[in-house]
């Protein structure tokens, strides 16, 4: 049954896929990609992946969606049509494609429990989370121990994000047509009385998710990415209906930078205290007495230091986008 | 604690953990200061663990305790002291010299968010290459591309964002192929650790996977190496970044995602596809022959000083690769050495280069006339290093030329053919350097554009001192040929 | 029976198509938001490649339920891997998006074939 | 006897809300212009989503799961609506007039491409 299921949703998938490729509206194109991420995040959570669709629906679904229509308003949202060169593009990607399909034939079968995945390593993270960590959620532990060098990096790679849009966003834009636009910007959604009450009603929740999702991370799907992501999309959903100028005196820039340094740092350092206490980068099992209260010590603090910094990452990112005025 | 052994894992730690720390550094100049101490630090660091490849040790570092196949290792051998020596040496000399340029170029609120993204490349690349792991080289290989993108988004023409966005979107394919290649491998073999696989690769039965994950990894990561039909990006990205960034990245970007190439190429696939050697041969040193006429012969009759010596990357990328493809511990040491010797000299023509922006507002060869009165050493720096990128005797870059040439002997009939090609593009080279020599020495000025005085102190100070060891590696070139030879067995043996 | 076998590779197959998708619009589109779309599609069809192979047929999610005996698990691995590759999407985009708001501003165009007659 | 009974009306409500759905997913198709058709969508999937919630509901039984649910069901049930709301009202800000006579307009453009 579920397998059927899983066919419906992949055929759907690839017909999105097409669907966003052919449309010339952006804006269609933007909300077919949130629907793209949502049948993927749908997909995962058939394939047992509970974390990653979590992940995918808060990241790809929520907040990718938003950045994609901050810049959408700033840019236009339609695509002009173009002729040449597509054919050739249309044959060589039919072509790697059928390669690519060839080529699967000889690959282990979805669900191969002999599959040689399945064999080498992955038992032994299953067997040792229980062993030097003592809670269930093995994806949390292997993201945050025994691959936390990863997740360390892959921080950096927000933070690099993060900085990146904040230096290229930092030129002031070329001054046109200023004055008129600031009247529009203080209009804000202040009317739409209802989506307001909702709002404010739904938001104190979302974000009590996202902490639930930081600190339930050991034992249920979630952690520190997509506890970020959520409370970020609950500050967006703040910003969208309150005006941008609300949202930033409730949580300034500099605290959502000083977050994003914070977060990094707050990682980093508790790598580097580990190595002052005789392990090596990263090895929690030291920093208690009791190797495995060490390992959750060291877990605990480093999901609290990604959550912050992707968070604030995100919503630095938002904030960049939508106080840029449109010059066009 | 013992600093030594961790050694492998500082060094990507404290410049990345630097990053964050250079944001808050807002009073004018201290995240110049900053960055060029942390800079320095990891060059020191990589010169120790040089050193200790040197005296027979290979490094091995496990990141949070967990042993090799489980958790992520990280680990030095000669090859990766090599890119190491390059990488952090290449960073440090460009930052000690990159204040007066970087300063002209880069708004002042805006600059501790350069150094931090600087920063940042600068780990990335370190982290690539001391890391063992094939998903761990994707993290960081990520890091550095978005931190290579901020930096070359710095450069104050508006044409820079139409090439860095170029580079965004030809670099994220890149790194996407490298990572469905590095899957399609963990699905046949299970393991994501480098050495694992090589041994356990032996063992898939199925050789359609492995095919297709070869093929993936190879394109993916030619593309970010700019190997010929895919370096459509460089020649923009180059010119239009900030001019310490251009020296920054031309010495060692392209160079790192080639080390990974090479390596994957030698440890991973070469023992276990059949006839692997011949594919190289047949694929990749056609490429690196076309890239190295063609890319001169653009060179050639190129306008623009940074596009020429863009173009002139690409032809080098070539001659590395060419190297490479002969499969043999003399063509191998020669990429190595070529790898060190190049980024010294194109290191220090754009160095040189961003001594004469710093009075030339445009770079392109007829507004340069005159400029060896004015800014004589710069000129001469020009020369030396021109003359080592030609592969002229007593420069360093003489050295990677004869181990070719001998490399290329060694390999029987064919082998004249590409010497006769060698010869042919060093001609180029030679055609291309002329043609900057003669718009600086020999060509009048033109009219209101022109210094007054030679670069600033700082900047030309650092770019002598790149040539001086163009010089010095010409003629003592012990210290990399022996890595070289090193690298190269520790490869040719993981091909066995 | 035969037909199942041939459809365990489905996954794989969405995964070559909605690939090629992605890469079809990086290459052809000139515009620079569509190419940022297309770049999308085609990081997430290698997540979908990805969380394809942990699968273990009559698996759950790997959480360790204490009590249970001889639970069978799938594959946490990839899941983190995944994870990673996620937020290294966003962050690229992201910056890629940062760009274009840029190239907009200066070049007043966000088609690349007009970008590229401006210069 | 009454576990039968509970299994049945629960079975009963999950295929009304199934087809509640389904109706808003045809009128969403079939329905003349953009009011007419998130009318559609927003009613019956609001019903829609309470029964199948509520035939959930009964299927867990007396479970922490049941308790997830309606903290689901009652997301939904305040999200739902008010999205529609969010959406008329922007269509009706941006120009569209609600047509209450014939069928094509200048309806067209706002359409989702197909």
């Amino acid at each position: 049954m579920i397998f059927v299921f899983a066919i419906f949703l992949l055929s759907l998938l690839v017909i999105t896929s097409i669907a966003i490729v052919r449309t010339t509206n952006l804006f269609v194109a933007v909300m077919l990609t949130s629907i793209f991420s949502f049948l993927m995040a749908a997909n995962f959570f058939i394939l047992d992946a509970a974390d990653v669709a979590l992940t995918e629906a808060a990241v790809g679904a929520g907040v990718t969606t938003v950045i994609f229509l901050c810049a959408l308003a700033l840019t236009g949202e339609r695509e002009k049509p173009r002729i040449n060169g597509r054919k050739t593009a249309r044959v060589a990607v039919a072509i790697l494609a059928s390669l690519m399909i060839y080529a699967t034939f000889d690959k282990p079968r979805l669900g191969d429990p002999d599959a040689p995945v399945h064999q080498h390593i992955a038992p032994w993270y299953i067997e040792k989370t229980t062993e030097h960590m003592d809670f269930p959620n093995v994806v949390t532990a292997i993201l945050s121990s025994f691959r936390g060098y990863d997740t360390l990096g892959e921080v950096f790679v927000v933070f690099a994000a993060c900085i990146g849009v904040l230096f290229i966003l930092g030129v002031p834009p070329p001054a046109q047509k200023r004055l008129n636009k600031v009247v529009e910007q203080n209009k804000g959604l202040r009317h739409h009385l209802i989506p307001q009450v909702v709002g404010r009603l739904v938001i104190p929740f979302i974000v009590l998710f996202g902490l639930y999702t930081q600190f339930h991370g050991e034992y249920g799907p979630g952690g520190g990415f997509q506890a970020g992501a959520i409370i970020a999309t609950g500050i967006i959903l703040y910003a969208l209906l309150e005006g941008e100028n609300k949202a930033l005196q409730a949580v300034p820039r500099s605290v959502l930078l000083g977050m994003v340094i914070g977060g990094a740092l707050l990682f980093g350092s508790v790598g580097v205290i580990c190595m002052f206490m005789g392990g090596n980068f990263l090895e929690y099992s030291v920093l208690s007495a009791d190797p495995i209260w060490g390992q959750q010590l060291g877990i605990l603090v480093i999901e609290a230091g990604v959550g912050m910094a992707v968070c604030g990452a995100l919503l630095s990112i938002f904030h960049a986008f939508a106080a840029r005025e449109n010059v066009s | 604690m013992d600093l030594i052994a961790h050694l492998p894992a500082l060094q990507v730690v404290i410049p990345m953990l630097s990053a964050p720390l250079m944001v808050l550094l807002q009073p004018r100049g201290l995240a110049w200061a900053g960055a060029t101490v942390v800079a320095l630090v990891s060059f020191a660091m990589a010169a120790t663990l040089a050193i200790g490849v040197l005296n027979g040790l290979t490094p091995q570092y496990f990141m949070g305790g967990w042993p090799a196949p489980f958790g992520i290792a990280l680990s030095v051998d000669a090859f990766s002291a090599v890119l190491l020596l390059i990488v952090t040496g290449a960073s440090a000399g460009a930052l000690l010299a990159a204040k007066p340029s970087v300063d002209q170029q880069v708004e002042e609120e805006r600059q501790p968010l350069f150094y931090a993204a600087w920063m940042l490349a600068m780990a990335g690349l370190i982290g690539i290459v001391v890391a063992a792991d094939a998903f761990n080289i994707f993290v960081f290989m990520e890091i550095s591309s978005l931190a290579s993108y901020i930096l070359i988004a710095g450069g104050p023409d508006r044409r820079a964002l139409p090439a860095v966005f170029k580079y965004l979107t030809m670099g994220t394919i890149g790194a996407t192929f490298y990572l469905i290649g590095v899957g399609l491998i963990y699905m046949m073999t299970g393991t994501l650790n480098i050495e694992d696989m090589q041994n356990r690769i032996g063992d898939v039965t199925d050789i359609n996977p492995i095919l297709v994950a070869a093929g993936f990894i190879t394109i993916g990561l030619a593309l970010k190496a700019a190997v010929f039909p895919l370096h459509v990006w460089v020649p923009n990205a180059y010119t239009h970044a900030p001019h310490m960034v251009t020296v920054f990245l031309a010495a060692c970007a392209t160079k790192v995602s080639l080390y990974v190439l090479i390596k994957f190429d030698y440890l991973v696939f070469q023992s276990r596809l059949v006839d692997h050697d011949m594919q190289f041969a047949l694929f990749l040193m056609p490429m690196a022959i076309l890239g190295i006429l063609i890319a001169s012969a653009v060179a050639m009759f190129e306008g623009h000083l940074k596009r020429l010596l863009a173009s002139s990357s690409i032809a080098q990328i070539g001659y590395i690769l060419l190297c490479a493809s002969f499969i043999s511990t003399l063509g191998l040491s020669a990429s190595v050495v070529h790898l060190f010797n190049h980024a010294l000299a194109k290191g220090g023509l754009f160095l040189a280069v961003a001594c004469l922006a710093y009075h030339y507002r445009d770079l392109r060869l007829d507004q340069l006339g005159g400029a060896s009165t004015k800014m004589p050493w710069t000129c001469a720096t020009v020369v030396i290093c021109g003359l080592s990128l030609i592969g002229i005797p007593g420069t360093a870059g003489f050295i990677s030329k004869w181990l070719l040439i001998s490399a290329s002997l060694q390999i029987g009939p064919w082998g004249w053919f590409l010497v006769a090609i060698i010869l042919l593009s060093s001609l180029m080279a030679v055609a291309y350097v002329w043609r900057i020599i003669e718009a600086l020495y020999f060509k009048a000025p033109v009219e209101g554009v022109g210094p007054q005085s030679e670069a600033p102190i700082q900047l030309l100070a650092v770019t002598m001192l790149v040539a001086a060891l163009n010089l010095y590696f010409g003629f003592f070139p012990q210290v990399p040929l022996e890595l070289a030879t090193e690298a190269a067995g520790m490869l040719l043996e993981g091909a066995q | 029976m035969k037909l199942l076998e041939l459809l365990g590779y489905f996954n794989y197959w969405v995964f070559a198509i909605v690939l090629m998708v992605g890469l079809y619009a990086v290459i052809s589109k000139a515009n620079l938001i569509k190419k940022l779309i297309g770049l999308s599609i085609f990081q997430s069809a290698v997540f979908l490649m990805y969380i394809t192979m942990d699968k273990v047929e009559g698996g759950t999610a790997p959480i360790i339920q204490k009590g249970v005996e001889n639970q069978i698990f799938s594959n946490p691995l990839p899941q983190v891997l995944i994870l990673t590759a996620i937020v290294v999407g966003v962050s690229t985009l992201a910056l890629g998006l940062a760009m274009v708001v840029r190239i907009k501003e200066s070049y007043g165009t966000i088609e690349e074939n007009e970008i590229l007659d401006a210069d | 006897m009454i576990d039968i009974l509970i299994d049945v009306f629960s079975w009963v409500l999950l295929i009304l809300g199934g087809v509640c759905v389904l109706i808003g997913g045809i009128g969403g198709l079939r329905l003349p212009n953009f009011y007419t058709r998130i009318h559609a969508a927003s009613l019956t999937d609001t019903m829609g989503a309470i029964l199948i919630f509520v035939g959930m509901m009964l299927q867990s039984g007396l479970t922490l799961a049941t308790l997830k649910l309606f903290a689901i069901m009652l997301f939904l049930l305040l999200t739902g609506p008010t999205a529609t709301y969010a959406l008329a009202n922007a269509a009706l800000l941006s120009g569209l007039k609600p047509d209450t006579g014939s069928n094509h307009d200048e309806v067209e453009k706002e359409e989702p491409a197909e």
